[in-house]
């Protein structure tokens, strides 16, 4: 019975946002990108890990959530809650209730995809997303608005053929492609290090890493914030996510693999720092922030391809950091996004100062005498969770592998360097 | 040379002046009349033919046929001229018009 | 005489009879007219319903009448056969409503729902043939009932467009009638047959059987629109929207590929056409034709030739899926013959509706129309991300067969066709997309007409957001039993691979 | 019942009702026209009777007057015949119905006479066994379709039968010398005995190419053909449908039996030459009818291309006769249904609209819906689509001919196939304009357009009926002993 229940609160939470999505329905509500995240809210925090069964959709699939999955839904709650405040306060945008639509469908996505067991739900929920918020992005936008849209739907559509010819090698070397089955059995087939490179092109180019960035700048540069908050939340995370939930890690050593990984993730956090110190303007902040953590992450990952015993180990951090990846970028840019509000955006000429401060303005004061604060508790939440992983390369130093060693040291300088930029950038 | 195969051979002669005739001339009345020279090489070589069993009474059969188609030329021969005439009426020309549509 | 004898005849007759009378009718006799119509569909619908039903269970329904001495006019119902049955007396009937709506007021209706009716039974008649001879005759007789409807609106280019269908499948129909009276010479029957009715013809007969196959598959390649023999499709393309809709997106370019599928299932065996190494050059043609017509659809302004040739590009999916020979494309291929039809039959109602409803024939004068028709343009964007392959809709289900067929068959290059054909496909969906959506909508359309708050008359909005849903659904549910998919695996099962 | 109806002898009443038909027409001209259709009708009738009794007993033969040959005058009718005999009867009472619309009092009361005439004279040739007989029919027959061609007594009309009529004689006569020499070789005229007796000789050969080119020239069969269009085309409507629908078939029918059971045997290359002159003849024919910017013309030159395809099965009966007989003869009798058809439709658009230039059909076309459909659906049967019957007979003709790896003819069948479609919709297509303007028309009575739909109805039907028909044309065993079909 209380199975049932837990199951079918899975269902309601993905089938909810896909139902307000509907016009007729989501106009007729005051808050609908409110309520439509409530289900999962509430999923959250009801105890409890459970799974439903849809053998009818696709394939025959499963949604669960489980101690893992419970970060991610928890990130993604958060950071939609976040986007919907935003955007109800900037309701008079006119633009607005047709967004709405895509809104809805994006978080559906997402909460898809978070929610899926198997590759096939992952695809399907994550082009549900993809395509969704490229309408929530350049809704109503100006021409560079609509430029950055244009790059971000290559790089889609890119990612998902890739994407998609990694589904088929999976598909065709087993028949079940849940996570697990799927990491154990593209170990040591002939199609392995296709599937391998195939998957990682897709999510490199999903999740705007360097050196497919291109199309994440240019949306930091162009969206407003109140949509802006939401890529590192979406794109980048469930781009990570995916990363770890296709690749075969902990199962078996790939050396060239993990050395490549390791080497974008170098130069990523290079690229991202050095457009951070040269050029980088406010508005610009979390999108080189998010390149640089990205890379971070690419060098971790790179590692665990390289050490499976290590990645086996602590495994069990990869969700809560990415968890805390996106929540933290989501706050950061929602944060530089009121603090910049004062000038007008370009996209949206018209919006009027007072009208954001109706439901915010108390925050805003708030935020700028404690963002100091509040930044340091998430970068401390966060960089808990990344000092134990960093115990890893330590140890790798002990075995003396040099290839771990860059990963390690590049990590940590970059993330120290900055954090402390953005500390002096923001207190300023 | 028996007279019987003279009488055929002539017979054939008649039939290719007639031909000929019927192609080199225009005038529809000499047409018509080729085609009765042509007739009658015809009957001529099956009269002729009639004495084939070498008897003295000759086969009565191809002199049945010869009377019937001298009843067929008489016939046609009327329904050329009438159609002659008509044609002559029409165009004022005796002869086959150049058929403009071809 | 057993009842089930007579079914395919019926099925067939459930719209040939109320098309003939249709002729007979006055122009004015619209209720008459259209209750004849829909009458004919359902009882179409029931008894094809019927027959799904007894199929399932292992039911056998076959008329046979004598049409030569040793060949006979076969309607048989086996799983394949009701596929594309069912599929086009299902969208019959809902093209059926739309083309009462959409020609509402015009001219020489009569004759239209006449000759569309015609076309319907000769569909049909195509998918129950049970041999070749019987196939050959419904084949004939839906190149000339379409050509009426081709020509339906009389203008100049109109005729050049019915000319030109003309010229190609005559002559395709040519080239198919000698195949087939060749291959009757060789083996004295032409009865479609699991795997094959080829296998026991000796090695010197080799040669001759792939002529034939490349005769036949020229005489249907016409149809199916196979480059180069697709020319006239585009050009088909000035017929009025339920013609373009049901005969260019389903039952006359279905019949050359559901053809091709019988030509190298049931008559050559796919394994013998596989060892008579002619599956190779049909997987090629396929894909060079994928290709080309995506490419071509890249630069096609006017929207109803772009879907034509993504029609042209889409089409041999199905026929790519038959030559790689494999049990998992076949069921790709044949699934798509599914997919393919609904997802084009809803884009080319939106075409129509648009055209219709706001005088917009080109996609550059699409700007913001989903702010002005939003139902419309939902269902377009459906059938635009399920041709591009987009999970969850119908177009996902095709290609990840296809693609999983390929490579099981060890042919991998088929992965980099499809990957190409996707990627063009977004490349001239998604800017359609993207101006209906994104863009400002002008002052005034080019030819408006107003539906109350409605934003087109119910005829034409229903057909489209059926259509797409039945996309959506069979891409979603394709797990169920009698979804496409699973219908698809039954007769790989029981068809084609039959131990 | 079944008694009585074997008992009757169809075969005299089907040459003497409407022989005397005639006459009384001819005498009483009012009531010519009803006298014409009941004679049609009871011909027919008498068909379907002389049908039962070759079905019940076999051929059937008539010795008239009680004597038989080699002096009196045999009938006899096996299938071929009576096949033959049903088309002419079908077809001739579609003509009838048609001509009792079409024919106004002036032409009426010699239409009538004529056309029982032409009937009687139809009947007399399919039932003939002998070949002098074949000479005399064939020769009234002749004489009178050139009257008809000349009804309406028009400068294209009068010049057109008279080159139908000197190729007639021509043909006649050549055709009388050959049986003259036949005569002197074998002492015979009944074809039965001359099958027996015949051998190669000088005179047997001289006989064929007399025989045969007089028969070549009156089926019009290509370089012959040149008279075929004026005369077909000048006539009035119902003319021009029975001259080619029946009329050029009845001296095919000779050349064919003829070929069976006399010269074939011998050997030779003759039938390769008759292939030849066919194959060029559908090419030609074809062509030519593509070219043409008059209807009439059209189908009077899709009548040359037809006739080719009858002659492509001569060489094609060296080594499987019975299937390349059936083939053409299948294809003569769609072709009698289906161009009879065409013919009447060609007349109502010509009688509505005053004209019959096929660019300016448009507002034609569409206005007669009904006859519309009969030239379409008789076109359907000319270039070979299914169902018809001219798929029956394309489909048997391309079988034989692909079983004995004929690939020249291959070519011929499917081009020829190909240009009749190209032909019948360049009429059709005019269906389909938007033609505005009006114009003067004069109506065309209902019975008009049903003969001429009818007609066409009936040659699609006839793809339906291969089995029966088929096996009708086997009674008597016209075309030799049954071969075993591959």
């Amino acid at each position: 019975m209380n199975e049932d229940i837990h199951s079918i609160s899975l269902l309601i939470v993905m089938v909810w946002p896909l139902l307000l999505a509907i016009p007729a329905v989501r106009s007729r509500l005051p808050w609908p990108g409110h309520l439509a995240i409530m289900p999962a809210a509430v999923r959250v925090i009801l105890p409890g890990d459970s799974s439903f069964e849809l053998s009818w959709l696709f394939f025959g699939t499963e949604f669960a959530i489980d101690g893992e999955v419970r970060w991610i839904l928890a990130m993604t709650v958060a950071v939609w809650l976040l986007a919907a405040t935003a955007a109800k306060s900037s309701k008079s945008d006119p633009t607005y209730d047709r967004t709405t639509t895509f809104f809805l469908l994006t978080l559906a996505g997402n909460v898809g995809v978070v929610l899926a067991t198997d590759l096939v739900g992952f695809f399907s929920f994550s082009t549900l997303m993809g395509y969704s918020f490229y309408g929530l992005m350049i809704h109503g936008g100006n021409a560079e608005v609509q430029r950055a849209g244009r790059l971000y739907l290559i790089f889609l559509i890119v990612a998902d053929l890739v994407l998609f010819e990694a589904l088929l090698l999976a598909a065709s070397t087993t028949e079940d492609l849940r996570y697990k089955v799927v990491r154990q059995a593209m170990v040591g087939t002939s199609s392995t290090q296709f599937y391998l490179w195939m998957a990682l092109v897709g999510f490199v180019f999903k999740a705007g890493i360097w050196p497919a960035q291109l199309w994440l700048s240019s949306a930091f540069k162009s969206v407003p914030f109140s949509r802006a908050l939401l890529l590192g939340g979406v794109p980048v995370s469930m781009g990570l996510l995916g990363m770890v939930r296709w690749l075969p890690f902990g199962e078996h050593a790939f050396y060239v693999f993990g050395m490549v990984i390791q080497m974008i993730g170098v130069a990523s956090i290079l690229y991202g720092a050095l457009r951070f110190f040269t050029n980088a303007t406010m508005k610009m902040l979390p999108a080189w922030s998010i390149i640089t953590v990205t890379g971070f992450f690419m060098a971790t990952l790179g590692t665990g391809l390289v050490y499976p015993a290590l990645w086996s180990q602590y495994e069990y951090l990869t969700h809560p950091f990415i968890a805390s990846l996106g929540i933290f970028l989501a706050a950061l840019t929602f944060t530089i996004g009121r603090l910049q509000d004062t000038r007008p955006h370009p996209a949206f000429a018209s919006r009027k100062v007072e009208d954001l401060s109706l439901w915010v303005g108390k925050w805003i004061g708030a935020i700028r005498r404690s963002s100091k604060d509040r930044l340091f508790g998430l970068q401390s939440l966060w960089r808990g969770s990344w000092l134990k992983v960093k115990e890893q390369p330590q140890r790798i130093l002990d075995w003396g592998k040099p290839a771990v060693l860059v990963g390690g040291w590049s990590a940590a300088i970059t993330m120290f360097v900055l954090l402390g930029l953005m500390l002096a950038w923001l207190a300023r | 040379m028996s007279t019987v195969f003279l009488y055929a051979l002539v017979g054939v002669v008649l039939f290719s002046l007639g031909l000929y005739a019927l192609i080199v001339h225009a005038h529809l009345l000499r047409k018509i009349l080729a085609i009765n020279v042509m007739g009658s090489g015809v009957f001529l070589v099956l009269v002729a033919l009639a004495k084939r069993t070498g008897e003295d009474t000759p086969d009565p059969v191809p002199h049945a046929m010869v009377i019937t188609g001298i009843v067929v030329a008489v016939s046609a021969t009327a329904l050329a001229l009438t159609l002659m005439l008509k044609l002559t009426a029409e165009t004022g020309n005796a002869e086959l018009p150049e058929d403009s549509r071809e | 005489m057993n009842w089930n004898a007579w079914i395919p005849l019926l099925v067939v007759a459930s719209s040939l009879l109320p098309g003939l009378v249709i002729f007979s009718l006055a122009e004015e006799r619209v209720r008459l007219r259209s209750t004849l119509n829909l009458a004919g569909a359902l009882v179409k619908l029931a008894l094809v319903g019927w027959m799904l039903w007894g199929v399932y269970h292992g039911r056998h329904y076959e008329t046979r009448l004598a049409l030569l001495p040793d060949l006979e006019l076969v309607l048989r119902a086996g799983p394949l056969s009701l596929l594309f049955v069912t599929l086009s007396s299902v969208l019959w009937l809902v093209t059926t409503v739309y083309a009462i709506g959409y020609l509402e007021g015009s001219p020489h209706r009569s004759r239209f729902f006449g000759f569309f009716s015609l076309c319907v039974s000769a569909t049909v008649g195509v998918a129950l043939s049970g041999n070749l001879i019987s196939f050959l005759l419904f084949y004939e007789l839906l190149t000339l009932s379409t050509y009426p409807l081709i020509v339906h609106r009389g203008t100049e280019v109109a005729r050049r467009a019915g000319h030109s269908y003309l010229v190609y499948t005559i002559f395709g129909g040519a080239l198919l009638l000698l195949g087939t009276v060749w291959l009757y010479t060789l083996t004295g029957t032409l009865e479609f047959t699991p795997q094959g009715f080829l296998n026991s013809l000796g090695e010197e007969h080799h040669p001759a059987l792939i002529v034939i196959f490349a005769l036949m598959i020229a005489g249907l390649g016409v149809k199916a629109a196979l480059v180069p023999l697709h020319g006239w499709l585009p050009q088909a393309m000035v017929a009025p929207a339920p013609v373009s809709a049901l005969l260019h997106a389903v039952a006359v370019v279905k019949a050359g590929v559901f053809g091709i599928v019988r030509v190298v299932y049931e008559v050559f065996g796919v394994s013998f056409a596989a060892e008579l190494g002619v599956t190779g050059p049909l997987a090629w043609l396929a894909a060079t034709t994928i290709i080309y017509g995506s490419l071509r659809a890249l630069f096609q302004d006017d929207l109803k030739r772009r879907l034509a040739f993504c029609t042209v590009s889409q089409l041999s999916y199905i026929v790519l899926g038959v030559a790689i020979a494999g049990p998992i494309a076949t069921i790709g291929g044949v699934v798509h013959l599914v997919h393919q039809g609904l997802m084009k039959i809803a884009l080319f109602f939106c075409a129509g509706n648009l055209a219709e409803t706001l005088g917009i024939h080109k996609v550059s004068e699409m700007n913001g129309v989903g702010r002005r028709m939003p139902w419309t343009m939902a269902a377009f964007t459906i059938g635009a991300f399920g041709m591009m392959g987009a999970p969850p809709i119908a177009g996902f289900i095709s290609k990840w067969y296809l693609g999983l067929g390929a490579l099981e068959a060890g042919q991998e290059w088929v992965i980099l066709v499809l990957a190409g054909s996707s990627l063009l496909n977004a490349a001239y969906f998604l800017p359609i997309l993207h101006r209906a959506w994104f863009q400002e909508p002008p002052e005034t359309w080019p030819e408006e007409r107003k539906f109350g708050r409605k934003e087109t008359a119910w005829a034409l909005l229903l057909p489209p957001v059926i259509t797409a849903l039945m996309a959506l659904g069979a891409g979603m549910l394709a797990s169920a039993p009698f979804s496409p998919l699973g219908w698809a695996q039954l007769i790989a099962q029981r068809e084609f691979y039959q131990p | 019942m079944g008694t009585v109806i074997t008992k009757i002898p169809w075969g005299v009443l089907l040459i003497l009702l409407p022989l005397m038909g005639g006459m009384a027409c001819f005498l009483w001209p009012r009531i010519a026209k009803i006298l014409g259709l009941v004679l049609t009708f009871v011909g027919v009738l008498s068909v379907v009777g002389l049908g039962w009794q070759i079905m019940s007993n076999g051929v059937y033969h008539h010795a008239v007057g009680g004597w038989g040959a080699p002096l009196g005058i045999n009938l006899y009718a096996d299938g071929l015949s009576l096949l033959m005999l049903a088309i002419t009867a079908l077809v001739g009472f579609g003509i009838s119905v048609y001509s009792s619309g079409y024919f106004e009092r002036q032409h009426s009361t010699r239409f009538w006479p004529l056309w029982l005439l032409v009937l009687a004279a139809l009947n007399a040739l399919f039932l003939s066994n002998d070949i002098f007989n074949l000479y005399v029919t064939l020769e009234v027959m002749g004489l009178a379709a050139v009257a008809l061609a000349a009804l309406t007594g028009s400068r294209d009309a009068l010049s057109g039968a008279m080159r139908y009529l000197l190729a007639n004689l021509l043909g006649s006569l050549s055709y009388l010398f050959g049986v003259a020499l036949l005569y002197h070789g074998f002492g015979s005229v009944d074809i039965t005995t001359l099958a027996v007796q015949v051998k190669g000789s000088p005179t047997t050969w001289a006989a064929l190419g007399l025989i045969g080119a007089g028969l070549v020239l009156k089926t019009a069969l290509f370089p012959l053909h040149f008279w075929l269009p004026p005369a077909h085309a000048s006539a009035p409507a119902p003319v021009s449908a029975l001259l080619s629908a029946l009329v050029v078939k009845a001296s095919f029918y000779i050349l064919l039996r003829l070929w069976l059971e006399i010269f074939g045997p011998l050997g030779g290359d003759v039938d390769t030459l008759f292939g030849v002159l066919g194959a060029v003849a559908v090419l030609w024919g074809s062509l030519q009818a593509l070219r043409q910017t008059r209807l009439k013309l059209l189908v009077a030159y899709s009548t040359v291309a037809q006739i080719g395809y009858l002659f492509l099965a001569f060489p094609l009966a060296m080594s499987a006769g019975v299937m390349a007989w059936n083939a053409a003869v299948y294809l003569a009798l769609s072709h009698a249904l289906a161009k009879a058809a065409m013919f009447l439709a060609t007349g109502n658009m010509l009688r509505f609209g005053g004209h019959d230039r096929i660019a300016d059909l448009d507002r034609v076309v569409q206005r007669l819906p009904l006859t519309a459909t009969a030239f379409a659906l008789a076109g359907v049967s000319i270039m070979g689509l299914p169902p018809s019957g001219g798929f029956i007979g394309k489909w048997l003709l391309l079988e034989v001919a692909l079983a004995q790896g004929q690939w020249g003819l291959v070519v011929i069948i499917v081009l020829g196939g190909l240009l009749a479609a190209g032909y019948v919709f360049k009429v059709l297509g005019q269906a389909f304009t938007q033609a505005a303007v009006m114009h003067e028309s004069r109506a065309v009575p209902a019975s008009m357009e049903w003969a001429a739909l009818l007609l066409a109805f009936g040659a699609i039907l006839l793809g339906f009926l291969a089995t029966p028909v088929l096996s009708l044309v086997g009674i008597g065993s016209p075309f030799g002993a049954h071969e075993v079909m591959p």
